[in-house]
């Protein structure tokens, strides 16, 4: 090598300025992330609240049932939110770990790491309400098709990474360890997404894209879309509270972490 | 060019004087795999039936069970550094690292292949199928696997957590390779399968290395 | 040019070569048929090979369903809507979506008549959703359009 | 030359050094001292380029290919001597001739060994066979951690003899040691924390 230069950005002292200039060179370090996300948490919090809470009883109570499916159309509530929001956050885990790579930002690597329990959950939620789901319509919990499995593969990426993180606390090259295995794993997302349509599949292929109307009437996707609203805010909210707990425990022996009384 | 040469002759050397790095993965998992017959009894019938998942199980254990120690000593005794440090590129050295492990490893079980076909009594299309379809897999499943075997150096958390990382990465080939070799048992054609295998082959061949690369650049900063 | 720059730029072919012949070898792929997936159409041409296990599927053709009265089988006629159309023969219970008009996947042989015993036969919903009333609205405008 | 400006690295949320700053010239040998766990491994191996983690400007100026010797030798157990030693050769771009091998081994009197197997050797021996790379290889720049440790006293004359002549060809050492080092052009760095 020739020249090697590395500036990581520090924690600079103040509060969070929110000039428009190094708004995001400011939200990549610590301190300002933790005081802006403090402001934003209740909000999405309450967000996520109602949200979550007009959509389950719009789509459970009101929203009519399926000319064939019957009542049991209901568990798509929850099984197609939970797979979006799923695959989402490991297109979001991928993106930190290019950032963290390329950049180090370290926030890039606490966003990848609180994301992955959280992805695994919604993939394990999408897969379980898939079973229940199948067992009435397919006539089976489960079968070996292109989009069931590369979703259990998604499953398994989370859990890889979870797992490579945890190998050993605090430490930077395990952080760019996992970082690379997130990226990696990104190679599963198109074949979930397409699997529907390059193979043969039980999984009925996608009701919504961008350039034609839905396939069903607008009382049934409209609380859909207040579901996927709402597990979206969920997972936000989630996120950034696991963010902001890891925040804490890396930057525990700063001075402006002890400084903060209402722990 | 040569230095990839050199390492496939190095590392071929290294296993020749510990030839245990070769032989108890290969040994362990053909022990497993013979006691399938003793657990589910030895009817041709039910054999035959899960012969292929039989051979896939026998590969998938060789490559875990050898690809952790693809870079373990090379880490321990300092010569990875050197690799890093040295004028030739490490891409160059990691291919040759690579080719020298599917050469014991892959392809070792690729050759034993039939073999284990007729203790399970697939017939001959299935053997001839099961040789190509461990031919082109096993170099994807080396390929693979030595980016898990790169993000885990100096973790010592052993081999169940390289499985984690890669096993999950190694299921569109064991889904294709089964199913290649049931669908030649049957005597239907199987070329679409040996295209999916070869095009994860080829995309393999080109990226994987430059991710374990990384990988090691990275396990090293430590 | 500088040993090294050489050295990148062999690389980038090495890699345009590979991603090259990974999606070549891929758009040779699709078009085969690894699924072991039949069509009616498939099936009544003879493409499908007969006593083997493959999987075949379409609409369950109107009116063709009976069952046994004294044992869960049951045969019914599937077809692509095009013309092609076969019976399925089937010994078990059915799925709750299954019904006339709907898509069916069955798992199983074809014997030399040209009948398909499953083993398994499952249903396949499509994207559309729609609630009873609407339905019962377009098949009365079906109705209406028929008389 | 080499050129660090503001060099600052923690490890395991404890800070090593902080705004680090100093310069080596070609010809010119630093030591850099301190107590145990004050960051001497660490730094080399920043300087060498293997330890990323670090915030602030190392410059060699020109592209190089340190010769870099730590804890760990870089020696395969189930090698021998020569073949360590061609490999070491080889993963530098330099071809190199058995007799050469030979040669560089005699130097630091292991001239008997050259197909004994290294892990077969003593502590002492296997450093020889390690520093054997010094008198083998061309790097400008010289990078060895602890390179007195476990040789005995005719050893470390014949090492400050080759770096000497390393240093008035126009290379560049850095290395870490506990003991004073009877080096000409010495610069030395303490690490404190």
């Amino acid at each position: 090598m020739k020249r090697m230069v590395n500036r990581k950005q520090k924690t600079e002292p103040g509060g969070c300025a929110l000039k428009m200039g190094n708004f995001f060179h400011r939200l990549g370090s610590p301190r300002p992330f933790y005081e802006l996300s403090g402001v934003v948490l209740p909000v999405a919090g309450v967000l996520t609240l109602i949200s979550l809470v007009v959509g389950s009883i719009w789509a459970l109570g009101f929203a009519p049932p399926d000319y064939q499916q019957g009542e049991s159309v209901r568990i798509m509530y929850i099984h197609v939110p939970s797979a979006i929001v799923a695959q989402s956050s490991y297109m979001m885990m991928g993106i930190a770990g290019v950032i963290f790579l390329i950049w180090r930002i370290k926030i890039a690597d606490i966003a990848l790491q609180c994301a992955a329990p959280i992805g695994a959950s919604l993939t394990f939620l999408a897969l379980v309400t898939g079973a229940i789901w199948g067992k009435p319509t397919w006539g089976a919990w489960w079968v070996w098709d292109a989009r069931l499995t590369s979703t259990l593969v998604l499953f398994f990426l989370f859990i890889g990474v979870i797992v490579l993180r945890s190998a050993k606390d605090g430490s930077e090259a395990v952080g760019r360890a996992t970082a690379m295995l997130a990226v990696v794993g990104l190679v599963n997302l198109p074949i979930i997404k397409f699997s529907v349509d390059w193979w043969f599949t039980l999984h009925q292929p996608s009701s919504f894209s961008l350039t034609e109307s839905p396939s069903m009437p607008a009382e049934m996707w409209l609380p859909l879309l207040v579901m996927v609203i709402g597990f979206y805010l969920f997972f936000f909210f989630t996120w950034m509270y696991r963010v902001r707990t890891e925040i804490l425990k890396r930057e525990h022996r700063s001075q402006w972490v002890r400084s903060i009384d209402d722990v | 060019m040569r230095i990839i040469l050199l390492t496939v002759k190095r590392d071929l050397l290294l296993y020749f004087r510990k030839p245990g790095d070769i032989f108890n993965p290969l040994a362990f998992s053909l022990l497993v795999i013979s006691l399938f017959p003793l657990g589910v009894g030895p009817s041709a019938d039910i054999l035959g039936e899960i012969s292929a998942g039989i051979i896939w199980v026998a590969a998938l254990l060789t490559t875990l069970f050898s690809i952790d120690l693809m870079f373990k000593e090379d880490y321990e005794d300092g010569t990875l550094e050197q690799m890093i440090l040295g004028r030739e590129p490490l891409l160059l050295v990691v291919y040759g690292k690579i080719i020298a492990q599917w050469l014991v490893g892959g392809l070792v079980i690729t050759l034993l292949s039939p073999l284990l076909g007729m203790m399970f009594y697939v017939n001959t299309d299935g053997i001839l199928a099961t040789v190509l379809a461990l031919m082109l897999a096993t170099p994807t499943m080396t390929l693979i696997g030595s980016i898990g075997a790169a993000l885990t150096l100096g973790l010592n958390k052993g081999g169940v957590l390289i499985a984690i990382l890669i096993l999950p990465l190694y299921l569109p080939v064991l889904i294709l390779g089964v199913a290649m070799i049931d669908t030649a048992t049957a005597g239907d054609n199987y070329a679409g399968h040996v295209l999916w295998l070869a095009a994860i082959l080829a995309i393999s061949i080109g990226f994987a290395p430059l991710a374990t690369e990384q990988g090691i650049r990275i396990s090293l900063s430590e | 040019m500088k040993p090294h720059r050489r050295r990148k730029l062999y690389f980038l072919l090495f890699l345009l070569l590979s991603s090259g012949g990974a999606i070549a070898l891929t758009l040779m792929a699709l078009t085969e048929n690894i699924n072991l997936f039949y069509s009616p159409a498939e099936i009544v041409s003879g493409v499908a090979p007969v006593n083997k296990r493959i999987r075949a599927g379409g609409m369950v053709l109107e009116d063709s369903i009976f069952r046994s009265e004294s044992d869960l089988e049951v045969r019914f006629i599937v077809t692509d809507l095009q013309g092609s159309e076969f019976t399925i023969f089937y010994t078990g219970i059915l799925p709750d979506l299954f019904r006339e008009g709907q898509g069916v996947v069955a798992r199983g042989a074809l014997n030399e008549d040209g009948d398909f015993l499953a083993e398994e036969v499952l249903a396949k919903h499509d994207e559309n959703y729609m609630p009873p009333e609407v339905m019962d609205v377009i098949d009365q405008a079906h109705g209406d359009l028929q008389k | 030359m080499l050129q660090v400006n503001n060099l600052s690295c923690e490890r395991a949320n404890r800070e090593l050094f902080r705004n680090l700053s100093f310069e080596v010239s070609r010809g010119v040998a630093l030591r850099i001292h301190g107590l145990n766990g004050s960051g001497k491994t660490t730094l080399l191996r920043i300087l060498a380029g293997l330890y990323q983690e670090f915030e602030g400007d190392v410059d060699w100026g020109e592209e190089h290919y340190p010769l870099y010797i730590g804890h760990r030798r870089g020696l395969k157990a189930l090698m021998s001597a020569r073949e360590n030693l061609f490999w070491s050769a080889a993963i530098n771009g330099q071809k190199t001739k058995l007799s050469e091998v030979d040669e560089a081994l005699r130097q630091v009197s292991m001239g008997g060994y050259v197909d004994i197997a290294c892990g077969s050797m003593s502590e002492g021996q296997c450093g020889r066979v390690s520093l054997a790379r010094l008198f083998l290889l061309h790097n400008p720049v010289w990078i060895l951690d602890e390179p007195f440790n476990a040789i005995d006293s005719t050893g470390v004359q014949c090492l400050v003899e080759r770096i000497n002549k390393h240093l008035s060809s126009g290379g560049i050492l850095v290395l870490s040691s506990h003991v004073e080092v009877p080096l000409t052009n010495l610069q030395e760095l303490e690490l404190r924390y």
